[in-house]
């Protein structure tokens, strides 16, 4: 499902962000991925959507290689990935409904099917009330869930979620982790760069760790590696 | 494209005026202010050029005959004169009737001063009135190649002037023109720039769930085109009330010029304007968002 | 103020023009665009006023004295009236230069009908050149007034319409300059008002760290300033090209309006053009971004 | 040093944000503050920096009646306050170390003093490297640490900190914490906002626990409370 070959991203400035990862995830596997602040799991996952390109290296994902495809695909290749961004990245001046509903717009859902999936959606990540709330009128938390249904909503066979916790209390972390993994059991491939290091120990699944734009550690079934 | 989705399109442009006041307000304005001017400037330039056209139409080239020309041959060349393509009119004046009108046009004050004689008598002539005041060296080139004219009298001076001031004014209302309308297009694809630069944030995000150019472009096409409309609408309502109303207050005001003047209907001024001015406004918002938006896709 | 907040101000303003770069180039476009209209708006009006003013110094009051009156008489009415306000320059025409003018000016091709005797010889007079047309009828009532004139001829006509002329023109002009510059703030305000609304967000946030209202400001008070500067300068530099080619290219292309047309020259245009314009554009520069910013201070 | 006295929050659209606080919190405490995500607590932090004013009840904060401080004076009010937003709040067309030296600009700090404060204090949230890179060059984690250094760098009297790890692994949560602690006994007063169970419940500081805009627990030495 998703392959890096010796991937490497340099920005601009400073030292590369990653540097020669290569990477094998098989279709519907469940993929934790920690790490210090900075070392590379955003890049990581902004390489996977082809919101940046690698400076060097071969990523194939759902069967597109990225480096060749073509500008004209890139909207039909972001169909199969549902994201949630690290700064959430919601349509401002759009409601909580609109910004999930946009998503399966894209995909051209009947109205009728959209108008069942969007609150269905929202009432699962436990925003049923808030659906007619502006980003801006929502806690952060709120947010990051309204982020959290939009890249669920269109059932998208790869699921990249980058922090999706972050401003979650624990309760509520854990029922969205719950969540994650039902849709993992119904066959999407899942992609979680998380901090919370009770989760990742308790769900044991695959945990690849990075620092300084490598992995150094990549255990079936693992859990958070402490250096101290 | 689903029907639902082109409906969708059609009311996201709309929304996204309502959701951007200040920017919608900003393009509406500028748009209208640039049209504004322009409709203005427009509406003086076309009755300038009326006015001096209409100037021209009263220049004449007179003609005085041989003083022992026969009747006959007068009309003869009254027929051969107006059948030349750049006379508009042509018109006998009698040796009496050229006399009574020097003396009120020429002497005024002095006209005591002359007997009951008429000094004129040799003075029978045709007025010719042309097309076109440029066009009056060519008429009197053929006028000297018939047989029985004595003297042509052309008004080389009067002529010249208008046809100098003509050609000026049309020169320089082209230029106001067009740097007006560079001006306005400029402007405009400036304050649809800003505006757009400040969703270039919600592009992208909308690029990143997987939405095509067309999708994203589609809503702020239709806005940049309905803010045109709007934008080019108002200041042409506004400037058909000022027009008529500041006619009225000239003529009403200047009585004397009112003889000189004669101003265009904003009827005939409209029928050009209102097309231009809503070619305009729509054609920027269209390419200025059109543009804009295509800086931003490249996500 | 610390000395080194002063200096971090100033720096500020200016590393705001180069941060927010495309507002800065929207900026100085709209503050340029609009001076330039006004500026070459401003020098056309100028020169019509000119030449209009021009065209009046020719017109004359002319005098005509009793048939039995002495030159001494002459002398003495002479003197009178060269001590009234309104008269700018008088001139002694006598009989034989009349009739010399009367036959060059005015027979034209009708003048070997007349024989070489004066039909004018009554007709010595006073040429009076007025400071301004519109006093014309206040210099009548006086001189009618006057013992041993017989007759006074006022050219009512073209006294008339040029003083009409004149003062349309004048309403015409300071409509049209009032419109350009209400047209001008409009839009520049409207693009200062974008511009900082783009920048509410970072106004907020200062304010929350506890910045005063004054330190927030003061950087964008002084790039509004700057901004209007550099808006207002460009223009004013290409116009004073454009305006010194064009007159050129008039004055060699239109040899025959020469006669009728005085310009003005860049230096008279500019000498007012200049601070009018630098004081449109660093006064909406300050304003606009000392209004707009004010709007988010807020917090 | 911060009192509320019957504090009510409502916004102009759902139910109250808060509803009813009392609370005391003396000069030289270290509190943290959790509960639900949207139970109130960025509400509470946003009304003690008096960016929000309360619908009903009286806040003082620091000596100063929040309900009587005039508009010319709350910026003197909030220099002796340091704030780390949920959302940032970074300046984001200035690099890091403009961002920092903001806060010091503001209380005029002499630029001599300036240039060795900002740096040590960058070094110390672990970002000297990265003082000339902008907001949108740094991972979350990274503007995170930016946002903190900016809250301490003036050493106020009263900190207030809205998740200031929800971005950070844990071993760079638990130096940030640290670093609180280090500050708290210098005598800032601290207030924290987090969701981090893990790091409350080994501090062992005042914890004060929201549920849907009431304070539902209270503890000196307290733990994070879990419904289940
Ligand atoms: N646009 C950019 N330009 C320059 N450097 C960048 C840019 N984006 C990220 N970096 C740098 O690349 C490195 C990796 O960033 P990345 O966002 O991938 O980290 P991360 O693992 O997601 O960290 P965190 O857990 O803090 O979010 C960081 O050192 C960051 O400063
Ligand atoms: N500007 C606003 N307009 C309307 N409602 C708002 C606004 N800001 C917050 N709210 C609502 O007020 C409630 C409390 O919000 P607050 O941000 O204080 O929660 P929080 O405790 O910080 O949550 P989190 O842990 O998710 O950040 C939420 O239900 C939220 O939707
Ligand atoms: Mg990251
Ligand atoms: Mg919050």
């Amino acid at each position: 499902m998703i392959i890096l070959e010796d991937v490497s991203k340099s920005y601009s400035t400073g030292a590369p962000a990653l540097n020669g990862i290569s990477l094998h995830i098989e279709p519907g596997e469940f993929v934790f991925i920690v790490g210090d602040s900075g070392s590379g799991k955003s890049t990581l996952i902004k390489l996977l959507l082809r919101e940046l390109t690698p400076t060097s290296g071969k990523i194939f994902v759902n069967k597109y290689d990225l480096s060749k495809l073509k500008r004209r695909k890139i909207p039909k290749f972001r169909r199969n990935i549902g994201v949630v961004f690290q700064d959430f990245r919601l349509l401002k001046d759009r409601n909580v409904y609109e910004n999930v509903a946009f998503a399966q717009r894209v995909i051209e859902v009947p109205p009728r099917e959209m108008r069942k999936n969007v609150p269905s959606m929202l009432s699962m990540v436990g925003l049923a009330e808030k659906y007619k709330a502006r980003p801006r009128e929502l806690s952060g938390g709120e947010q990051q869930r309204v982020a959290l249904a939009r890249a669920l909503v269109n059932k998208p066979p790869i699921l990249l979620a980058d922090e999706p916790t972050g401003n979650l209390d624990p309760k509520n972390s854990w029922e969205i982790m719950k969540l994650l993994e039902e849709i993992n059991k119904s066959g999407t491939t899942v992609l979680v760069v998380t901090h919370n290091r009770e989760i990742v120990n308790a769900m044991r699944k695959r945990v690849i760790t990075m620092k300084k734009g490598i992995i150094v550690s990549d255990e079936k079934k693992g859990g958070y590696i402490d250096e101290d | 494209m689903r029907i639902s989705t082109f409906g969708y399109t059609l009311k996201q442009g709309l929304k996204n005026i309502f959701r951007n006041k200040i920017f919608s307000l900003a393009t509406i304005a500028t748009i209208g202010a640039c049209v504004f001017l322009f409709g203005l400037f427009y509406s003086v330039v076309m009755n300038f050029q009326n006015i001096v056209k209409e100037a021209q139409s009263g220049i004449a080239v007179t003609v005085f005959f041989d003083e022992d020309i026969s009747d006959e041959r007068i009309r003869e060349i009254g027929d051969l004169i107006s059948l030349r393509a750049e006379v508009s009119n042509i018109e006998f004046v009698s040796a009496d009737e050229a006399w009574e009108t020097f003396k009120r046009e020429e002497l005024g004050e002095y006209v005591e001063t002359f007997g009951d004689d008429n000094p004129l008598d040799t003075c029978a002539n045709f007025e010719i009135y042309l097309n076109d005041v440029s066009m009056q060296d060519a008429l009197v080139t053929y006028l000297e190649s018939i047989d029985g004219i004595r003297d042509i009298n052309k008004s080389v001076i009067v002529a010249n002037i208008l046809s100098s001031m003509n050609s000026l004014i049309s020169y320089v209302s082209i230029g106001i023109i067009f740097i007006l309308l560079a001006v306005s297009i400029f402007l405009i694809s400036n304050t649809v720039a800003i505006g757009i630069t400040v969703r270039k944030e919600e592009i992208s995000i909308m690029k990143l769930i997987g939405a095509t150019d067309f999708v994203v472009r589609s809503p702020f096409v239709i806005e940049g085109i309905l803010l045109g409309l709007v934008g080019a609408g108002i200041p042409l309502v506004a400037i058909y009330f000022i027009y008529n109303n500041v006619i009225e207050y000239v003529v009403g005001r200047f009585t004397i010029l009112d003889s000189l003047l004669t101003f265009l209907s904003a009827k005939t001024v409209f029928s050009t304007l209102v097309p231009i001015s809503i070619i305009m406004g729509v054609g920027i918002g269209f390419l200025g968002s059109f543009v804009t938006v295509r800086k931003h896709l490249k996500v």
